[in-house]
């Protein structure tokens, strides 16, 4: 096993961890990505160009995007719902 | 230290179980379900891998020479586009959940009981 | 949540029992592999043997893995339909209006000019499956960007001309029919479902492979179709103003 | 046999037209066309099963035929009970594309390419060969049902019920994966005649036990296994009546084909020396599964959620028959499957008339307003009959079947479990049909407290209708006389019988397979069902229909008895609803406590 086989190892392992850790969603989206890179990095050192070539076109532009746009409609939402809030009140 | 590439899926495996089980939000249960996911590539590919072998391509390379399995890259290719769909169905039902219970909390999130 | 901690080491015992027969990282000598290794290049011209595994050999498990695309984004489209006391469409102003934070027009510009770039990356990555890394999958995605970009470059409803819901929906509809007329395909003319039936070519040749090429362009087609829908309903929910009652 | 592909791609291409041309297709011609194929594809099953009869078949896809016992491609190995649960399939999809005919209102081709996709991955699923792609369809089959179950999205249930099946399936899913791997690695294959092959001869160790252990969770998630079961009843409860028909008429029995499939093909001569221990775990999860789903059917209101549990319920019995091992369990299984599938689809096409007419599920508040449609009302009496498996029916030979087996197999509390099961389950539905249809009970539950939350919410139509389309009575009608006759017409069970014989035997299996040779199997003496059985299996149904009348007529009696006789099962099953909390955190951690039950208990009792 080479030292770049393991320091990918590493990174991966933490990088796991890092996603289940965060607790901000939007700053767990970041975090996601980051490990989309660790996982295409140890594709590429274990020998499988294609795969890692999926596995950062789906981390970069596939689910972030998604989240971020979901993310952002939850927002509007809860917004939404303050502001119907604030005025039932007033 | 031959055994780190499955240590570290067994590791990814179970903190992603964790994450989906501590959740208080769906979308952080999304995210630690595609953690669960990359436990199999990792097996998988680590499975398949030899040592000194080269990637399965031979445009470069001559054709004796020795390379890692193609098959288990194949099976990866296809989890990979799995976790894209199924995260993208489950954001979807998840934007559509907080739509009618205003909430991501699966606490809240319960239509039926006993 | 005991309960999870107590089944976690158990669950963890037993998978790290099970992994630790396996043998030791780097020492595998599958049977599979190397028979493929064998035989993909003096039999199916490609030399991107993982290809000619997607697309050829186990060229019917990508079959099942389109539709589970397809399948999910038919999921995604029937999941966030509009339905009655939601705005139909997102307000003209507020949407064209839309911008990232920051988007200046030298930005807007620049991203607009990266699209051929990326539409050009995509086909080269889609055509050159049987050959280099890569193929229909991955250039699909990034075919699929190209639109995406000018989303980001703050024209909400420019994309929209760009990549119409119609149109894309039917070339996703089309490339999923596309490849699993590849498999019919070999079925009527050369007698077995997913034979090839195309001359093989030279390996290293563009059109080398026999119908790899056709299958991943099928694929790149329903691909960029269906991360296009799904990035469409997506922002469609971004954009839409949901109507509550009061509004 | 080109046709064995056809069973796949054709309602695949089916599902692509009809969302390519959707936006203009009007409602009259995405039924013809979903219809259409439905039928075709019930036609290639049933010749693939007549086919089958006496010589299963490989097909390799691409021509990639095996190289001196080494698969390369992929293939179709299509034997009898494999294209039998196919047909089972095509046939409920068809059934329940006729009956949503009058059913939905504009589904716009969506739901009609979604079923068509369901259609494929289904037959893909009974009839592969080989393990890596049996996955893809276990996911084609989730990614469809998924999106079924939300169908309602502007409901509540649907949208959990969705979520906590999506999430609880895909954990399977990689568990299942991670199995792929584990044997990839030992063996070098993919196609299960070959896996199986390589590893007979060989002891077991702890990789091929733990991989066997993570297959049989992911599928018996699937089939909804205690404790992997939660998110059964959630999505079965909300799903759209026609989807519901596939759920528990056969999706939730295709986790246990799989179970089935694996062990009889992969695992049987590695695990042979211990297949005494491995009986002993099925079973005892086919047990607790059974009378889990039986207690919690019987205590619901909802009555959706009541034949979901019901489902439950027989899962188990039928994981007790698979766990067996034998060929005689394996038949008494497959007969029963044909006979509940087809009585189960028509119960929940029944539940559907209800909810369509009343715009309610709730047992309570359907109190005697049945009486509108009483030809429905005497459909799910016999339904519910049928549920006990009165003697003379499809099910009643299955259930013969299974006795015999346990008894073979020196488990002789056995059929004692399956009679529960049945008065339990059957029971119930008796009760419904006494309650809602006759107006007999009382009409709120006057001696227990408010349980049951809502069972208005998560319904799909909440519109009253003074007219029911004779169409969704006349389908579950004809499903119900499928249900009866089916065993009864000659041949049929010393057929199967024969059928699970072949299934069972692994190293014929690995010949037909990977050597193409013609398949002799030993002539297998059928049995005979004797008078005892019919005894017996009367009691079951007299049970039944006790206790069905003991709750109708009994309630009144409650009142006077002691509360220390109430008290503990009361408290029990209060703890055993709350465990069924709809929160997918706790449901994760029972599954988490499911893997490491199964895989603890096979490391320890198979070495």
């Amino acid at each position: 096993m080479t030292i770049l086989q393991i320091a990918a190892l590493a990174a991966v392992a933490v990088g796991g961890g890092a996603v289940v850790a965060a607790r901000d969603p939007l700053r767990q989206t970041l975090v996601l990505s980051i490990y989309g890179m660790a996982l295409t990095m140890l594709f590429f050192v274990f020998q499988a160009p294609d795969v890692a070539l999926s596995e950062i076109v789906v981390s970069t532009v596939g689910l972030p995007v998604m989240i971020l746009l979901a993310l952002r409609k939850v927002h509007q939402h809860q917004r939404q719902r303050e502001r119907d809030r604030t005025q039932d009140e007033s | 230290m031959s055994f780190l590439p499955f240590a570290v899926a067994a590791w990814l495996f179970l903190a992603g179980l964790y994450g989906i089980v501590s959740s208080r939000s769906l979308i952080r249960a999304i995210l630690s379900l595609t953690v669960v996911q990359s436990a199999t590539y990792v097996v998988l590919l680590g499975v398949g891998y030899s040592k000194g072998g080269q990637a399965p391509i031979f445009a470069d390379i001559p054709q004796t020479s020795k390379a890692v399995d193609p098959v288990v890259q194949v099976l990866v290719l296809t989890d990979v586009v799995i976790e894209a769909t199924v995260t993208a169905m489950l954001l979807a039902l998840a934007v559509q959940a907080h739509k009618r219970f205003g909430s991501l909390d699966p606490q809240d999130l319960r239509a039926l009981q006993d | 949540m005991v309960l999870f901690g107590v089944a976690a080491v158990g669950f963890g015992v037993v998978l790290v029992y099970g992994l630790s027969g396996l043998p030791a990282f780097g020492h595998y000598h599958g049977v599979y592999g190397k028979v493929i290794n064998g035989i993909g290049v003096t039999e199916r011209h490609a030399t991107d043997l993982v290809t000619a595994l997607n697309f050829d050999i186990r060229g019917f498990d990508t079959l099942g893995e389109e539709f589970i695309l397809f399948g999910s984004v038919l999921g995604v489209v029937l999941i966030l339909r509009q339905m009655r006391g939601e705005h139909d469409r997102p307000r003209q102003h507020e949407a064209d209006e839309h911008t990232f934070a920051g988007a200046s027009e030298a930005l807007r510009a620049l991203s607009l000019a990266v699209i051929p770039a990326i539409l050009a990356i995509g086909i080269y990555i889609v055509v050159h499956g049987q050959l280099t890394p890569g193929g229909g999958f991955q250039g699909g995605v990034i075919l699929a960007a190209g639109p995406l970009v000018v989303f980001l470059a703050g024209r909400y409803l420019r994309m929209r001309i760009v990549a119409p819901h119609t149109l894309v929906e039917i070339g996703e509809a089309a490339g999923a029919l596309g490849y699993a007329l590849v498999g019919l395909s070999g079925l009527v003319l050369a007698g077995v479902f997913f034979k090839n039936f195309l001359p093989l070519g030279i390996a290293g040749h563009l059109l080398s492979g026999g119908q790899m090429d056709l299958a991943s362009a099928a694929v790149g087609l329903e691909v960029s179709g269906a991360f296009l829908v799904a990035f469409g309903e997506f922002l469609d929910q971004a954009m839409v103003v949901s109507g509550s009652p009061r509004s | 046999m080109h046709i064995v592909a056809l069973a796949v791609v054709v309602p695949m291409i089916g599902a692509a037209v009809l969302v390519g041309i959707r936006l203009w297709s009007p409602r009259l011609l995405n039924d013809l066309i979903a219809g259409g194929v439905a039928l075709a594809v019930v036609t290639l099953c049933a010749i693939l099963l007549a086919r089958s009869a006496h010589h299963p078949f490989a097909y390799w896809m691409g021509g990639w035929r095996p190289n001196d016992a080494v698969a390369i491609g992929i293939s179709f190995s299509v034997d009898q009970l494999g294209a039998g649960m196919a047909t089972l399939a095509a046939v409920l999809v068809a059934a329940a594309l006729i009956y949503s005919w009058r059913y939905f209102d504009g589904a716009d081709g969506l739901f009609h390419a979604l079923m068509l996709l369901f259609m494929a991955a289904m037959a893909g699923f009974c009839l592969t060969g080989d393990l890596f792609n049996m996955l893809v369809f276990f996911e084609l089959m989730g990614a469809v049902a998924y999106a079924l179950t939300a169908y309602r999205i502007e409901e509540r249930g649907p949208l959990q019920g969705a979520i906590n099946f999506a999430i609880s399936n895909s954990v399977g899913a990689y568990a299942i994966f991670t199995g792929i791997a584990l044997l990839y690695a030992r063996t070098g294959a993919l196609n299960m005649a070959q896996i199986g092959h390589a590893l007979d001869g060989h002891p077991a160790d702890p990789l091929v036990i733990v991989a066997m252990s993570l297959l049989f969770i992911g599928f018996l998630t699937k089939a909804a296994a205690v404790p992997v079961h939660f998110w059964l009843a959630d999505a079965h409860a909300v799903a759209p009546t026609p989807v519901c028909v596939l759920f528990s008429g056969v999706m939730a029995e295709l986790g246990l084909y799989a179970v089935a499939r694996l062990y009889f093909t992969i695992f049987a001569g590695a695990l042979g020396p211990h297949a005494e221990q491995l009986q002993a775990i099925l079973v005892a999860l086919g047990t607790v599964t059974a009378i889990w789903g039986g207690v919690m059917c019987y205590a619901q209101r909802h009555l959706k959620r009541l034949l979901a549990f019901s489902t439950i319920s027989h899962i188990g019995v039928f994981l007790c028959g698979i766990g067996l091992l034998s060929p005689r369990g394996l038949a008494g299984v497959a007969t029963w499957v044909a006979g509940h599938g087809l009585n189960k689809a028509a119960l929940f096409m029944l539940v559907g008339v209800l909810l369509h007419r009343f715009g309610t599920v709730d047992e309570f508040e359907l109190h005697g307003r049945g009486r509108e449609i009483r030809v429905a009302g005497v459909l799910f009496g016999i339904g519910g009959l049928l549920l006990s498996a009165v003697p003379g029916v499809t099910s009643f030979f299955g259930k013969s079947l299974l006795d015999s087996a346990a008894l073979e197999a020196h488990d002789p509390w056995l059929p004692a479990v399956f009679v529960i099961s049945s008065i339990l389950t059957g029971g119930a539905v008796l009760r419904v049909t006494g309650r809602v249809f006759m107006g007999w009970g009382a009409s709120e539950r006057e001696e227990d407290v408010q349980v049951a939350g809502a069972a208005r919410e998560g319904d799909e139509e909440t519109t009253r209708r003074d007219h029911t389309p004779p169409l969704m009575l006349a389908v579950p009608a004809v499903l119900l006389v499928g249900s009866i006759v089916l065993g009864l017409i000659g041949g049929v069970v010393p057929g199967i019988e024969r059928a699970a014989a072949h299934f069972h035997d692994h190293a014929a299996y690995a010949r037909w397979v990977l050597r193409g040779q013609p398949a002799h199997f030993v002539p297998v003496a059928t049995s005979h069902v004797e008078a005892f059985d019919y005894l017996y299996a009367a009691g079951a149904t007299v049970g039944a229909l006790a206790l069905a009348a003991l709750t109708l007529f009994g309630y009144r009696l409650l009142p006077r008895t002691p509360s220390a006789v109430l008290g503990p099962p009361r408290t029990a099953l209060a703890a055993l609803r709350r465990l069924h909390s709809g929160h997918i955190g706790d449901y994760i951690a029972w599954w988490t406590a499911g893997a490491a039950a199964l895989g603890g208990a096979s490391l320890v009792l198979l070495r």
